[in-house]
């Protein structure tokens, strides 16, 4: 599971983008990047830190030394689960989760994350449904995601979904906002920029 | 001609009780008379300007000029003064400070004139016609008439001044003085005051009931209140001046039951005569807190009309700052 | 205006400073500027004007250009102008014709434009000019200078101050809040990293307090109140009761023993409430004083007004004395040396660490009483329950290098988790864990002491722990402190269970500082530890002259450092006091007789009675040994005739002119 | 008193119950809860991976239209949206370049956002607007025979909570005494349930929810109280899988703490959703009538 | 001087006990602030005569910013009261002449306070940029322009 550096060969500096770090401290949630004392408590306090092949930690450490590569395909951003431990207890206040959020704006801008990550869909999957109805149906979102990244696997949660229907929790009728084309004018706005 | 020196007066913006103290030196006069030649005194003898101008520059002696400027006559005829005199004397406190004329530097010329030519209760001007700087005259001649300034000044001002001698009037006692004075050998230094150096307390006869521990925690006004005619004024909470204002004048307010109001103006050291009158009367007030101080003052209804009474148009501010024209 | 006469010749000087001024303000502009201006003879830059050659310069100059004005701009006032003075001085001039501008602290340190600072420094240096050309010729006083000494703090800091003075034949005051003197080194075991007993080194120390003549000691009391100025304080203490007279006490302990407490009850402050104490106690064995103390808080005679008070009868010598009130006594001092050292982080502010949640976690200082023989367990280290422990886990920087804390490193936590963990070790026999995020060991023979930690098979994780849980995932863990941390040299997650978790907590400004800055009128820096005057060139000077600080009321530091300080401050104290007076700057006021009213308006102005009226002349008169030279004076005078030297208006009226008016 | 409300996508769907209770006790203490007009997605954390500006816009354009109508705060029950609403507000008001942008988007449908909307939970409504002692008033039956927990998961506290101590929160364990409940201690009721993880890559997340369970068992709670839908959702679907894996029963019932208050105040169990749970068993049932 | 340009201008009075040391402090501490105040040492606040605020105005400042020890703090006892005291009567007086009262600001900072000191002055900094120039000695000479069309032009100056 965990993808280590590749240790077999030196790291040339060439290999390294430079100006990575700089781009990740440009953004919102991303200054106090920097400041980072390798501490560890976020990835200490992290509830799935040890099953991330980077930990949070040094996910900090190489974005700051341009380990660009390694950080656009580790898992670590798309297995944080936004709980904000690690935000609330950097003691240089590090935005942490910001900082993942960033990595994952980037990984789907330029199409480059690690392959079969189901997170990867679901926020491709969201962000379509909630452009398209303006509001989310959970159901078939879950539905879509597992349909893309597995087709075995939607059918042992079928009976899942069973059950969620019979409760009444996917409903059929997938909501809509009334206005969506207002949204649709407002969302378009921002790619025109 | 006669080898007496040359005098002139001339009243400016001023009530007019300059001239008359200088009526007031009674049979005095008729010494002083003796002395001068007057060569120009409108409010007494009937001179032109024609006539000061056909006089040689500097052959008037003394000019004594009271009143402050005003207008644009006033400044006119300070001019021509300046130049034909060798001594300019700026007598009065309006020809030193300003004085009580300078406290219209509070309201815009517009303000001053819709009061006395419009608003004023006792005027009757229903076309509202306001004073103009030209008219025609009966002749059907367009005619020059002075322009009324925004400003009132005191004479040094606008020319330079050789004396000053203030006072609301001057006593008559102060200007028999000068008068010897300027007739004699010995004159002073130019630009001088004609007064003592020192503040008024030095002659009150109240001086001894000053206490050393002075503290006022209210302060009163004179029309409200009974006044004690022995004990120091400030002591009792009136703002008496009189620290702060020249000697000179023997303390005659005080004499008559009346706290000093400043028309002496400052001594020499001082640079604006309200800004230390608030710092002396603030520094004995007893207020310790911003509460009890806001109390304390709450009496000084019109600080600049109480400590610029005579002196605004000398003020290091001169006057209200936004005020229109 | 009269300018004595004598045709006026400025010389003007702008420091650079290395760059600390010419880095951000054009001092060659400033200088040409300034060269262009009526009298100014020579202008100039230098980089450094209170070095020797910058201040040979001026001498120069005065002499060669026959300059009668100075004026150097470079730093504060309050830190160069006495050099300065001097430099006048050896040249023939008098002293007072200096005028400096502050265009370090005022400009170059607070503005990052370099365009509008070296605008403001320009308006700043012609306004000196503009003044300079009013300053006065004027003599220095000179007072007297209080021989005695105030120290507040009993700690190692107090205490080493106080011998050093003390033995120079110096009377000194210790004031001290606490009951005894010893501070918190009183309280540690062993000392690194020589391992040396803490006791052994200091109960001397503190005996010798008791034992010199020249020092007077006031434990149980706090200052309340300072005034006056260096060489002249007159300083109020408040002596709060100990109910036990110590001239009579001789520590025998009857008292306690016959307290209607039969069993101690309450929370022992020494041993950080690990063990209990009666009302009636003596703080530790070798306190000093080494006298009883009755707590009132506790006592039942106070709490309740009847109590059969045993201890009245128990007590042979008569010492206890329940009618003793809080006294307040006035001393007059030359000198002050602040050493009031620090207190520790309180941990319960991050509860993740489970400190007053799971008994078995401790501060680092509670441990320190733990292994102590003469601690609570008499250096048994046994944990609440009684047992042993058999894994200990020391996680380091609790409460420092944190923004939600405290910012700074505490530099002293390093080094003493490790003699921790080496002593626990001895102790215990136990597993020892030490989480830390950099060691630091900067110091004489610190490094090679971490270097025997490492031989002695404890455990260094780089990483901090970010939480203590008692919540167990796996059967080894249940019963035992979990410990969840990132082991970050070996890029893993790693959960270890321990039977106890020493926190070792940060140092922080002790809870009086800020009360203690205000009544002393000296300063804190940012993270409210005192504020040094110059961090390298004078640590243990503040802006307030006389007045020193040493230990770790100025920032954390260990006990070598410490004592370093104290020494420092007793010299810097000692040199003041020997020179037996002090130079007062001759601001006071004087009346220009001839012309005052006797108006007495400033009499009743003057906070020092300095003003007096004379009935025979009938004007004031100012008596200038009272005179301090505030100033308030010479703004009442409503005719100008008071006038403050070195402040006069004309002095004041042109500065103002020159700020505003230039070009 | 009226509010105004924001219920979120979940609380359509598979919070459907979390909303239905929550409506009752409004309706029961007298609380008037106006929603706002054709809201849409506030996008949850999911979307914070795709676009920050356009994050920004969808929660801006909710509280645009609230503004709009006169409303100065908004209450989310739903912890996604109460956390993406804060964050909005911080960052329109931490980067003026963000909130104008923001606003200029939001301009083309004649919209403004000022960044200012109050952001309110029921957690903080009902206990710092005085609404206690009107739930007191209408407790019908006390529930003085259940344990419980009170789990308050993550993005209600952290980062933005300014009406509770994020550390140790207490408004949920205060509202659940009023019914009689006895609330136990539960050291873990700020920790992640890894609900977004498990719920997709379920093999990762197991753990966390196990141990959560597990520790209300050993503290003999009947049942566990939530205020996420997310996390009653994950807490409720794992259990079967987490007995198969660790060979433990630690399974409990999951309830939202207004279908609690609802119960006690003799709200059926239908009308509370409580029949939409997965847990819902026929003894546990039993027992709350 | 075109209104863009324009910076306040802004003479503070500091006492050389707490607020001019609280300045020093804000030096050493690197504190960053507008550089629109200038300060002028006096030994209390004590000293600052009005006369000193009215001549700063008439010559051009834009604010004036007095800076003393807190109350029960001062050096001298109670020089600070006794500036109190002066600066709440010369307010009332300068409300008169049409000077805003936050064009005068007195502040309480201690020798401890460098933060305040750099508070204090963005602040005043602030609070006069929005009450914009009042640039005196320009309106002295558009008073005086009466005159000068009759080219005759007063040598009026500020005497000291």
């Amino acid at each position: 599971m965990a993808q280590e550096l590749p240790n077999k060969s030196v790291i040339y500096e060439r290999q390294l983008d430079v100006n990575f770090a700089d781009l990740m401290q440009s953004m919102p949630g991303g200054e106090n990047l920097r400041r980072c004392i390798q501490c560890g408590t976020c990835s200490a306090t992290c509830p799935f830190s040890h099953v991330m092949d980077y930990t949070p930690r040094k996910i900090i450490y190489l974005i700051r030394e341009g380990f660009k590569e390694e950080v656009m395909s580790s898992f670590t951003p798309w297995l944080c689960a936004s709980c904000f431990s690690c935000r609330v207890r950097c003691p240089k206040e590090i935005k942490i989760t910001d900082l993942m959020y960033l990595i994952k704006r980037e990984a789907i801008k330029n199409n480059h994350y690690p392959p079969k990550t189901p997170i990867v869909s679901l926020t491709k999957e969201s962000v379509k449904m909630i452009h398209k109805n303006g509001r989310i149906s959970e159901g078939y979102l879950m539905g879509i995601v597992l349909l893309k990244v597995s087709f075995l696997k939607l059918l042992r949660m079928s009976g899942l979904g069973l059950k969620m229907l019979l409760t009444g929790r996917f409903p059929l009728i997938p909501e809509k906002i009334k206005r969506h084309g207002e949204l649709k004018k407002i969302l378009a706005f921002s790619n025109k920029k | 001609m006669s080898s007496k020196p040359k005098v002139a007066f001339y009243w400016c913006a001023s009530c007019g009780g300059c001239e008359e103290a200088v009526v007031d030196l009674a049979e005095d006069i008729l010494e002083v008379v003796k002395l001068v030649d007057i060569v120009f005194w409108p409010v007494a003898m009937d001179f032109k300007k024609r006539d000061v101008e056909a006089l040689p520059d500097k052959s008037i002696n003394i000019a004594f000029i009271n009143g402050a400027i005003r207008t644009s006559e006033q400044e006119e005829i300070a001019y021509l003064l300046r130049e034909k005199s060798q001594l300019i004397i700026a007598f009065g406190s309006c020809a030193c400070f300003g004085g009580i004329p300078a406290l219209a530097n509070l309201y815009s010329k517009f303000e001053v004139l819709n009061d006395v030519y419009i608003e004023s209760p006792t005027v009757d001007n229903a076309a509202k016609f306001l004073p103009q700087t030209t008219s025609i005259d009966n002749n059907g001649k367009q005619i020059e008439l002075p322009e009324f300034y925004s400003q009132v000044r005191a004479l040094d001002e606008i020319i330079s001044v050789d004396y000053y001698l203030p006072g609301c009037a001057p006593t008559p006692k102060l200007i028999a003085n000068t008068i010897n004075m300027l007739l004699g050998d010995n004159l002073p230094t130019a630009g001088s005051t004609l007064l003592p150096d020192i503040a008024l307390c030095e002659e009150c006869p109240r001086k001894d009931s000053k206490p050393t521990d002075l503290s006022i925690t209210e302060y009163k006004r004179i029309c409200e209140n009974l006044v004690d005619p022995e004990k120091c004024l400030l002591a009792q909470g009136f703002l008496c001046m009189g620290p702060i204002t020249r000697s000179g004048c023997e303390a005659l307010c005080i004499k008559g039951n009346m706290p000093c109001t400043g028309c002496l103006g400052p001594t020499s050291r001082v640079v604006d005569f309200g800004a230390k009158a608030v710092s002396m009367f603030a520094s004995l007030s007893s207020g310790k807190n911003e509460e009890e101080i806001e109390k304390n003052y709450a009496q000084v209804m019109d600080p600049v009309g109480t400590f610029y009474r005579y002196h605004l148009s000398k003020s290091l501010l001169r006057g209200k700052l936004e005020r229109g024209i | 205006m009269s300018t004595n006469n004598k045709e006026i010749r400025i010389g003007f000087y702008i420091c650079h400073c290395g760059t600390n001024i010419a880095g951000v303000v054009d001092v060659d502009k400033i200088r040409e500027f300034i060269a262009k201006k009526d009298n100014v003879v020579v202008s100039r830059n230098y980089k450094y004007m209170c070095s020797d050659p910058g201040q040979e310069l001026i001498q120069k100059d005065i002499q060669e250009h026959r300059l009668n004005r100075i004026v150097v701009a470079s730093c504060s006032p309050l830190l160069h102008e006495k050099t300065f003075r001097n430099t006048l001085e050896k040249a023939g001039l008098n002293p007072f014709y200096l005028q400096m501008v502050n265009v370090r602290e005022h400009v170059a340190w607070v503005h990052s434009d370099n365009e509008k600072a070296t605008e403001k420094a320009k308006a700043l240096c012609n306004a000196a000019i503009n003044r300079v050309r009013y300053n006065k010729p004027l003599e220095k006083k000179r007072v007297p200078f209080h021989q005695d000494v105030l120290i507040i703090g009993g700690g190692i800091a107090g205490i080493h101050s106080a011998l050093i003075l003390a033995s120079a034949g110096k009377k000194v005051y210790l004031v001290e809040k606490k009951p005894t003197i010893g501070g918190h080194m009183a309280m540690f075991d062993k000392t690194f990293p020589t391992l040396d007993c803490a006791a052994c080194i200091l109960t001397p120390k503190m005996s010798a307090i008791k034992e010199n003549k020249n020092v007077v000691l006031w434990t149980n009391s706090e200052v309340i109140k300072v005034e006056g100025y260096v060489g002249n304080f007159k300083v109020t203490i408040k002596r709060n009761p100990r109910y036990v007279r110590e001239d009579l006490c001789i520590g025998c302990g009857q008292c306690i023993e016959s307290c209607s407490y039969k069993e101690a009850k309450y929370p022992d402050e020494f041993n950080l409430g690990l063990s209990k104490r009666k009302p009636i106690y003596i703080p530790f064995p070798q306190a000093i004083p080494n006298s009883a103390i009755i707590d009132d808080k506790t006592c039942i005679h106070f709490k309740m007004g009847k109590c059969k008070q045993m201890c009245l009868s128990a007590c042979e010598r008569n010492a206890i004395d329940f009618n003793q009130k809080e006294e307040l006594r006035e001393i007059q001092v030359g000198a002050i040396i602040v050493a009031t050292g620090f207190k520790i982080y309180d941990p319960q502010k991050e509860p993740e660490y489970g400190y007053g949640v799971y008994p078995n976690v401790y501060t680092s200082l509670e441990v320190e009483r733990l292994i102590n023989a003469s601690g609570p367990t008499a250096g048994e280290v046994i944990l609440r329950d009684g047992t042993k422990p058999k894994s200990i886990g020391i996680i380091h920087c609790i409460g420092s290098r944190s923004e939600k804390a405290n910012k700074w490193c505490s530099r002293v936590c390093c080094m003493y988790s490790l003699k921790l963990a080496y002593l626990l070790k001895k102790h215990t026999h136990a597993e020892i864990y030490n989480f830390y995020i950099d060691m630091r060991t900067p110091g004489k023979m610190y490094e090679e002491f971490y270097d025997r930690l490492l031989m002695e098979r404890v455990h260094f994780i780089r990483g901090k722990v970010a939480e203590v849980t008692d919540i167990s995932l796996v059967k080894e863990e249940e019963g035992k402190l979990i410990l969840r941390v990132e082991d970050t040299l070996a890029s893993v997650i790693r959960r270890i269970p321990v039977d106890m978790v020493v926190l070792s907590v940060g140092l922080e400004p002790s809870e009086d500082t800020q009360k203690l800055a205000h009544i002393l009128n000296i300063g804190l820096s940012a993270e409210g530890f005192f504020q040094e005057r110059h961090p390298k060139l004078a640590p243990v000077s503040t802006f307030s002259e006389g007045i020193f600080i040493a230990g770790c009321c100025q920032g954390p530091k260990d006990i070598p450092d410490t004592v370093a300080q104290a020494g420092a401050s007793a010299a810097e104290a000692m040199a003041m006091i020997d020179a037996g007076y002090f130079e007062i700057e001759p601001i006071t006021a004087h009346v220009l007789d001839e012309f005052c009213s006797g108006c007495k308006s400033c009499i009743n102005i003057c906070p020092y009675s300095a003003i007096s009226y004379d009935e025979s002349k009938k004007k004031v008169f100012v008596n200038e040994t009272l005179c301090k030279g505030c100033g308030t004076c010479s703004a009442t005078c409503p005719s100008g005739v008071m006038k403050q030297n070195l402040f006069e208006d004309d002095q004041i009226l042109n500065e103002i002119e020159g700020l505003l008016v230039y070009e | 008193m009226k509010y105004f409300y924001y219920p979120g996508c979940s609380l359509r769907g598979m919070g459907k119950a979390y909303e239905e209770s929550w409506l009752k006790v409004c309706q029961k203490i007298g609380i008037h809860l106006e929603e706002i007009e054709d809201w849409n997605c506030c996008g949850s954390t999911t979307y914070l991976g795709f676009d920050e500006i356009k994050s920004l816009v969808l929660v801006s354009r909710n509280l645009a239209m609230l503004e709009k109508e006169g409303g100065s705060e908004v209450i989310t029950p739903c912890i996604a949206c109460y956390y993406l609403f804060n964050r909005t507000n911080h960052n329109l008001r931490d980067y003026p370049q963000l909130k104008t942008e923001t606003n200029k988007m939001l301009q083309e449908v004649g919209l403004t956002y000022s960044g200012n909307v109050k952001v309110r939970h029921p957690l903080d409504v009902l206990v710092n607007d005085g609404w206690m002692e009107k739930i007191s008033q209408n407790i019908e039956k006390r529930l003085e025979r259940f344990k419980a927990v009170c789990y308050y998961g993550c993005q209600l506290l952290r980062p933005y909570c300014e009406f509770d101590n994020p550390k140790n929160p207490k408004n949920m364990d205060i509202l659940v005494s009023l019914t009689g409940v006895d609330v136990l201690d539960y050291p873990l009721k700020t920790k992640c349930c890894g609900a977004i993880i498990t719920s997709n890559i379920p093999e990762k997340g197991l753990e966390l929810v196990y141990v959560l369970l597990k520790e209300a068992r050993k503290r003999k709670a009947d049942f566990i109280v939530v205020t996420c839908p997310l996390c009653q959702f994950n807490l409720e679907f794992q259990q079967e899988k987490i007995m198969k894996v660790y060979e433990e029963d630690v399974g409990l019932p999951i309830l939202y703490y207004t279908q609690v208050l609802g119960l006690a105040m003799g709200i059926s169990l239908k009308e509370l959703g409580i029949t939409r749970c997965l847990t819902l068993t026929p003894e546990f049932e039993r027992s709350l009538i | 001087m075109s209104e863009q340009n324009w910076e306040p201008k802004i003479i503070a009075f500091f006492c050389n006990w707490c607020t001019y040391t609280a300045a020093d402090l804000a030096g050493v501490s690197k504190l960053s602030y507008a550089p629109n105040v200038k300060i002028i040492r006096v030994m209390c606040s004590g000293r600052v005569d009005p006369q000193f605020v009215l001549y700063a105005f008439a010559n051009g400042a834009d604010g004036v910013l007095i800076g003393g020890c807190h109350p029960g703090d001062c050096h001298y006892s109670e020089g600070n009261y006794k500036t109190l005291r002066r600066i709440s009567l010369l307010k009332k007086m300068l409300t008169q002449f049409g000077i805003e009262d936050d064009r005068m600001r007195l502040e309480w900072i201690s020798g401890a306070e460098g933060e305040k000191v750099k508070t204090v002055i963005n602040e005043m900094t602030e609070n006069i940029r929005k009450l914009g120039p009042l640039n005196i000695p320009e309106k002295f000479i558009t008073w005086d322009r009466e005159l000068e069309k009759r080219n005759r032009g007063s040598e009026y100056k500020l005497r000291v």
